[in-house]
């Protein structure tokens, strides 16, 4: 029933565009990384595949909404990269933040937070 | 130690071993058969063995291919007294020395006996107290072993007796050392202590003369020298502060530099508060790096850091302000770790989280995992921190720290009196059942006025979203309630059942199905007798009910016992159904909102307010009834039997001989009256005993018995200090209690709100909640039960 | 009331005695099984004879007696008081092993057993220390005689461990989180490789990326447990059962699913 | 049950601090009070051990709260009377014509010895506990932040400024300073004796009273607060680390030093040197060697003052506010009165005359039979 509700659930990493257009074939993997960051499913059975997986579930109803990007690699080199991911939407979700999960703590001066 | 020449060793001898034995000595040891020793290699052996710690004196010979080690071993601590100390406790004293390597069983190192008594010294002077002497002394016994004891004199702790601040032109000394932790001693000395110097207390009062002028725009401000001196015989002390002022400064242009990773214009609307003209403030500018990192960190940057670099123009005196703001990388969560919980599962921490593995970082839903699981009740402290993972510039593992303490209260008791006979009585309440979240709570009470069996069930995570489900049952023998209220006796026994279904992260929604059945035994002479009229009225005794309620709630405070911030707000609607004996409805609102006025002061008002009726049809009944007569049966001239009367006539008119009156029955029946009065009835009102106040009813021997009412209204004002007592298990408040019962709407009457004011404590005892509370009425009428010292155990709060 | 305290145990009748008669006093509690008696006793010979044949021994069943006594702390900082002083001791292998059954006991909730509690679930930073001791035993110390049951315990423990990474992964994969059960079952894999969970993880993977719609991946993992397990009940389709409801309503029933 | 414990025991005194009880003693000298006079409230227990000044026959004095009073030396009549809100806590200091007072806000005012009218105020950035001095046209001024800082004498204009550096714990107290010819002599907190050139503050010499060495901030104090005192070419100062100094002036070579020494400054006379150390006990050494003569231990936590000489007696004052006079050959008592409240200011000594200021700002004047 549409009353219940259900927290936000965000999954996986959030890719720029500026970024994946920087993505050439011939890339090793520590210079994928810089670029995308860490995947976030490596699966333990292909060594040569990443897959950028990213999820959104928000609102009351439906299923969480998943876009997968997969880059394959041969001998260590980037080799072809395919699938889509979600559009560059910081500010939104910056703004809704607050209202997903409620302000901020205060940041108590002595402990450094974040590092 | 002869420095001779290289040999090689064919063999190792030690001299002068007691406890210690030899293979230990060849572990740590670098020199093995065979080896040539040289005069390097002999002193490295040297330093080795000392380092051991066993040996006074080592010394290395040789006897013509044999290495000669004598060592003599220290001798080991037989036993270490402490004396004299009543600052530091002894327990965390002899764990000190312990870690340094001074405890009974352990080998005397003399080093360590100068570095323990220079560290006391300097605990001691940390605390005010310099005029501390600390004489550690040595007695030397049999079989090499000394016996240690440390006599502390700790002397009176140095007082301030002068704190001066010279060259605060523009603000008055008192308000700018208001907020100060170091004080000249005053009347409230004896208790805060603020009259003794710590040299931490003193650094951050100097923070805080730093914060208070920068915070005014003095940007030029300088502390030119703090000066702390102390009396000759070291028992006053007296500090003074020189400054420069300097001019005040406004702020002239914000600008926002650097990736801002979000549209510039946002980042400049978040530091939009930070006007051109206004009076610069450091605090103004701390509070806007915070709100940009905030927003960043909600995002995934949780390294942004913003540094605004000021711009000063010394002429117009105005400081231009640009934000550099420095994402770093997005980072992502790697796993979520928690920490202490020794006795709560791991699921129930981990369905409090809103922030998911695998995901990115987002600091608020970080720190609404804190609040959630500070709102548990299971945990004293929670503390979070996120721990970069090693390899991954863009992965953090979040780690929550947990402190659990009791989340329930239990209480046994076996007693015996002559009312009341043997009784025993067993409560356990637990909102952490065996460390799997939910809550149970049973009661068992016997005796010979009173049996009670309860129990009740509620999981709070049926579904893993968060609906909760839970029930409850009880079945209860009153005779004669020992709770001041109206004399009568009740049977009773309850099935409920109830839901609660989340809305979002502060709103509920709770659904209650059940039914019950109430037989009440009513006396003539001693009940009250509109409660006899009434149950004539309906004809029957027993009471059957199926109920339903429906209510809404929203809880936003921060923490469960503690609250500083936040409200809690329920509208329930109760309805007896169609069908039940009698058909009616209760109404109920409370609301609690939390106001942190300042770090030493929190204000909670409440209001609670309660309306009932019943919207079935009313009963109406006539009563024919004929007294029984006294007969003298035999004859002894004294009437000594009653003979009942003739059955009274049926069906009974007003037009009956024996007709005596009609009694009608409407409104809220009365076992469903609210009470009010005392520390735990639905209306509190401290410092009258409980449920005593509102209508009453006398009977002819004068004794009152109060019977509640169908309408309350009660609320508080209550002013905290959570900074009084520095445990988080304790709270002092000081309250102004208001409130009563009425019989219907139409009976409301302002004036007769009974008020009273006092002071609480809430102790989080091992045993469970314990609220104790010390009132004077303020508003009383004559006929009110006074109580001032009342306490309430396990309880809400 | 220190005075109070000392007239009913009065201090001093440990003084001052030879020390076999400490010895075999405190030998004897250990026979009656008054275990916190016996290392009292055994504390005050190893301070009144810091050397000699019976403090050595003494030491070591020092430490006996307090873990038997459920002291935990004080076990072990005995314990380590012995290996610091003995390094070389013929049988250091029995105290690394005896260091692990204390952190091994060290805070299991008061009733456990009583109500089948999954301590896996609970603080695992007790039993991880409990696993490098007996990983000290078993390759230190390789052929001494709790080598065998040090490394049953690893095994146990590491299962433990598996099972905690699973429970949770499954517990992601029900709230939708499949990106973070996904990581908890992969975690499982690298770390606790050939645990009693290793085909579960496997099914959890599959089950994961099935949900997720990565199809490719999920046949991989599909492919990879028929070969390892094909009686596994993922692969008919009935895993993973979520907790009944009468579980869930009753409190008595433990949660080890 | 500790705590218990706790609440109760605290009450009991720890009896080493506990001041010496008066010894009796048959007095060997009969000391005449010439006249007493009040200048204010004093300074109560702010520590600063104000003391009067006297100058060609007459007594000024100032107190905390109280303004600045003349008083004529032999016969006590007032002469005149400044009265100010300001908190005055730093000496007074007299000289050509002058008198001189610090405050607490680091006010320095000026006025006539005549007439007692204001000539000119300036202002330091710390507190004045140590009395100014007077000499060649420049009045100089050492303000608690350990500046030293010279005003012209006339119109107070502000010449040169030189500062002592501050240790982080010190003593009570300023270190007070004395003028030589062409030279100031400074003391410092931390346990310094420096001189000054008077016209431009260039350092001629600096010399340790005492080495500041130590584990804790607690031991490594050895403040010099007391006046040094100039006798023909030699100066002698001494330090709260029980150290006292004779130092050749014009070169500033140590010529020696003793063990023995307090804070709050030295008596000398042509024979000895008197200090008073920090646990109240007064010793007296050989003007000549250094060598100690004798010590006089009864006045043991008694807070004593500094001493100082008149004819051949040692004048203090102590915590209860009473007045002893040691012979100087021995240290034996020769004398005693009781005068008020606390006596912290070094007694001040002219034409035979001793003059006494207690911390509620009574004066009382003293001489011998």
């Amino acid at each position: 029933c549409g009353l219940l509700y259900r927290q936000p659930i965000f999954q996986g990493n959030m890719l720029e565009k500026t970024a994946v257009d920087q993505l050439q074939a011939g890339m090793d993997r520590q210079q994928v990384m810089v670029l995308l960051g860490t995947p976030s499913i490596r699966d333990p059975f292909h060594h040569d595949r990443w897959d950028y997986v990213a999820s959104q579930r928000i609102g009351r109803t439906g299923a969480p909404v998943v876009k997968t990007m997969t880059l394959w690699f041969e001998n260590g080199q980037l080799a072809r990269w395919e699938g889509e991911y979600f559009p560059e939407q910081d500010s939104d979700l910056a703004k809704n933040a607050i209202r997903y999960f409620g302000p901020n703590l205060a940041k108590d001066k002595d402990k450094k937070r974040g590092r | 130690q002869t420095a001779f020449a290289p040999f090689t060793v064919s063999d190792i001898r030690i001299d002068g071993l007691q406890r210690i034995g030899a293979g230990t000595v060849f572990t740590y040891l670098p020199v093995e058969r065979g080896d040539t020793l040289d005069a390097g290699k002999a002193a490295e052996a040297m330093r080795a063995l000392y380092k051991t710690g066993f040996f006074q004196d080592v010394r290395l010979d040789r006897q013509d291919g044999i290495l000669v080690i004598t060592v003599v071993e220290r001798p080991a601590i037989n036993k270490l007294t402490l004396s004299g100390n009543k600052d530091l406790k002894t327990e965390d004293l002899t764990k000190g020395l312990k870690d340094i390597g001074l405890a009974e069983g352990e080998t005397y190192n003399p080093l360590n006996l100068d570095r323990v008594t220079q560290e006391l010294t300097r605990q001691y002077n940390n605390r005010g107290k310099y005029s501390v002497q600390i004489t550690p002394s040595v007695e030397r016994l049999d079989r090499n072993r000394v016996n240690l004891t440390i006599t502390v004199k700790e002397g009176k702790a140095a007082k301030i007796r002068h704190l001066n601040l010279i060259g605060n032109e523009k603000y008055a000394e008192e308000d700018i050392t208001k907020g100060w932790e170091s004080h000249t001693s005053n009347w409230l000395s004896w208790y805060k202590r603020d009259d003794q110097y710590s040299r931490e207390k003193l650094s951050g009062d100097i923070e805080k003369l730093n914060s208070w002028y920068l915070d005014r725009g003095f940007v030029d401000f300088s502390l030119d020298s703090t000066q702390v001196s102390i009396s000759g015989d070291r028992k006053d002390m007296f500090i003074t502060a020189g400054m420069t002022e300097g001019e005040v400064y406004n702020f002239a242009d914000v600008t926002v530099s650097g990736d801002t990773v979000l549209p510039k214009s946002e980042i400049e609307t978040i530091v939009g508060f930070i006007r051109p003209g206004n009076v610069f403030s450091r605090g103004l500018l701390e509070l806007a790096t915070n709100a940009i990192t905030a927003r960043l960190s909600n995002i995934g940057y949780a390294f942004a850091r913003v540094n605004p670099i000021p711009s000063i123009d010394r002429d117009k005196r105005t400081v231009g302000v640009d934000f550099q703001v420095q994402p770093g990388p997005r980072v992502n969560v790697r796993r979520i770790v928690f920490k202490g919980n020794t006795r709560t599962a791991d699921p129930v921490l981990r369905r409090e989280m809103r922030q998911f593995e695998g995901s990115w970082y987002s600091q608020a839903a970080i720190d609404r995992g804190k609040v959630r699981l500070d709102r548990l009740g299971y945990f004293e402290t929670v503390e979070v921190e996120s721990e970069p993972v090693a390899g991954a510039d863009d992965q953090v593992d979040v780690v929550y720290t947990v402190k659990e303490t009791t989340s329930g209260s239990i209480s046994a008791g076996v007693g015996y009196s002559q009312l009341s006979g043997l009784n025993l009585s067993l409560q356990l309440s637990e909102n952490n059942f065996l460390g799997t979240g939910n809550r149970v709570s049973t009661a068992v009470t016997r005796s010979d006025y009173q049996k009670r069996y309860d129990f009740s069930f509620v999981n709070p995570y049926f579904t893993d979203g968060g609906l909760s489900l839970g029930y409850n049952v009880w079945w209860r023998e009153f005779d004669y309630s020992s709770f001041n209220v109206a004399q009568y006796s009740t049977n009773s026994g309850a099935f409920q059942v109830f839901m609660g279904i989340p809305l979002s992260e502060s709103d509920s929604i709770s659904v209650m199905l059940g039914a019950d059945t109430n037989e009440i035994l009513a006396y003539e002479g001693s009940t009250p007798t509109p409660l006899v009229d009434y149950i004539k009225a309906v004809g029957q005794r027993t009471f059957h009910t199926w109920k339903a309620q429906v209510g809404w709630g929203r809880d936003t405070r921060n923490n469960y016992f503690t609250p500083v911030v936040g409200s809690t707000q329920n509208i329930s609607a109760e309805i007896a159904l169609p069908g039940s004996t009698v058909e009616y409805f209760k109404l109920s609102y409370d609301v609690s909102k939390y106001w942190p006025l300042s770090q030493a002061l929190v204000l909670k008002t409440a209001l609670n307010l309660g309306y009932g009726d019943s919207y079935g049809k009313t009963f109406t009944r006539n009563i024919c009834y004929t007294a029984p007569t006294l007969v003298d049966t035999n004859n002894d001239g004294v009437a000594d039997t009653s003979v009942p009367g003739p059955a009274g006539t049926d069906p009974c008119l007003t037009t009956s001989p024996d007709f005596k009156k009609t009694v009608t029955a409407q409104g809220l029946p009365f076992f469903e009256n609210f009470y009010a009065g005392g520390i735990s009835s639905n209306g509190r009102v401290r410092g009258f005993t409980d449920n005593t106040l509102g209508p009453s009813w006398s009977s002819s021997y004068g004794y009152k018995q109060p019977l509640g009412g169908s309408m309350l209204l009660a609320g508080s004002v209550e002013a905290i200090f959570p900074k009084l007592f520095d445990s988080p298990s304790a709270r002092v408040s000081a309250f102004l209690d208001f409130g009563n019962v009425y019989d219907g709407y139409d009976n409301f009457s302002a004036n007769e709100l009974r008020a009273s004011a006092g002071i609480a404590l809430l102790w989080r005892s091992p045993m469970g909640p314990l609220s104790i509370s010390y009132a004077l009425p303020l508003r009383q009428k004559d006929g009110d039960q006074v109580e001032r010292l009342q306490f309430n155990f396990g309880g809400q709060l | 009331c220190a005075s109070i305290k000392n007239k009913f145990k009065d201090k001093d009748k440990n003084e001052g005695l030879p020390v076999s008669e400490l010895y075999d006093r405190a030998h004897g509690y250990m026979e009656k099984g008054r275990w916190s008696n016996a290392g009292e006793v055994f504390g005050r010979l190893i301070a009144q004879y810091p050397y000699g044949p019976y403090t050595e021994q003494a030491l070591m069943e020092q430490a006996y007696a307090e873990y038997k006594a459920g002291k935990h702390e004080d076990a072990i900082s005995s314990i380590d008081r012995f290996i610091r002083t003995y390094p070389t001791h013929r049988n250091i292998a029995y105290l690394y092993y005896l260091r692990g059954l204390s952190n091994m006991a060290r805070n299991t909730v008061f009733m456990a057993r009583a109500f089948n509690l999954d301590t896996s679930t609970r603080d695992l930073a007790a039993p991880l220390q409990a696993y490098t001791d007996f990983n000290t035993v078993a390759t230190r110390y390789p052929n001494s005689r709790y080598t065998g049951d040090a490394r049953q315990r690893m095994v146990f423990l590491r299962n433990e461990f598996a099972r905690f990474e699973l429970n949770t992964g499954l517990y992601y994969l029900r709230r939708g989180a499949w990106v973070s059960a996904a990581d908890r079952a992969t975690y499982l894999l690298e770390t606790y490789p050939q645990s009693q969970y290793q085909n579960d993880a496997v099914a959890l993977l599959g089950e994961a990326y099935t949900r997720m719609g990565n199809t490719a991946l999920a046949a991989d993992a599909r492919r990879v447990l028929e070969q390892n397990d094909p009686q596994h009940p993922w692969l008919a389709g009935h895993w993973p059962k979520d907790p009944s409801v009468f579980k869930r309503l009753n409190p008595f029933t433990g949660e080890s699913r | 049950c500790s705590s218990i414990k706790n609440m109760f025991g605290g009450r009991n005194k720890d009896k080493s601090g506990e001041p010496a009880k008066l010894v009796d003693f048959a007095p060997t000298v009969t000391v005449k009070r010439l006249w007493t006079a009040s200048v204010g409230k004093g300074e109560k227990h702010l520590g600063i051990g104000q003391h009067p000044v006297v100058e060609d026959g007459r007594v000024y004095a100032a107190a905390v709260d109280g303004g600045v009073s003349a008083f004529d030396l032999n016969n006590g009549g007032q002469l005149w009377h400044y009265a100010s809100e300001l908190q005055l806590s730093g000496g007074p200091g007299a000289g050509s014509g002058l008198v001189v007072v610090g405050g607490l806000e680091g006010e320095v005012i000026a006025l006539d010895a005549a007439d007692g009218h204001e000539k000119w105020t300036a202002k330091v950035n710390n507190e004045v506990l140590a009395a100014p001095v007077i000499g060649g046209g420049t009045v100089f001024v050492h303000s608690n932040d350990g500046r030293v800082t010279a005003f012209d004498a006339e119109t107070g204009a502000r010449r040169w400024f030189y500062s002592v550096d501050v240790p982080a714990l010190t003593v009570r107290g300023t270190g007070g300073m004395t003028l030589g010819p062409g030279i100031l002599f400074v003391g410092g907190d931390n346990g310094t004796l420096t001189a000054l050139n008077v016209n431009d503050g260039n350092v001629l010499w600096t010399t340790p009273v005492a080495e500041a060495d130590g584990r804790s901030e607690l031991e490594r104090m050895a403040d010099v607060d007391g006046e040094p005192v100039l006798q023909g070419t030699t100066l002698f100062a001494s330090s709260y680390k029980n150290h006292t100094v004779a130092i050749d002036g014009p070169s500033g070579q140590v010529m020696w030093d003793s063990e023995h020494g307090g804070a709050r400054g030295v008596g000398v006379s042509n024979s000895a040197v008197v200090v008073t150390d920090k646990t109240g006990n007064v010793i007296g050494l050989d003007r000549n060697s250094g060598g100690s003569l004798w010590q006089q231990a009864s006045l043991l936590n008694r807070n004593v003052s500094a001493p100082a000489v008149q004819g051949d007696y040692a004048v203090v004052g102590d915590f209860d506010g009473v007045v002893h006079w040691l012979r100087l050959n021995d240290g034996a008592f020769a004398a005693r009165s009781k005068l008020g409240e606390a006596i912290t200011g070094t007694p001040v000594v002219s034409d035979d005359i001793a003059v006494v200021q207690t911390s509620d700002g009574k004066l009382a004047a003293f001489a011998l039979q």
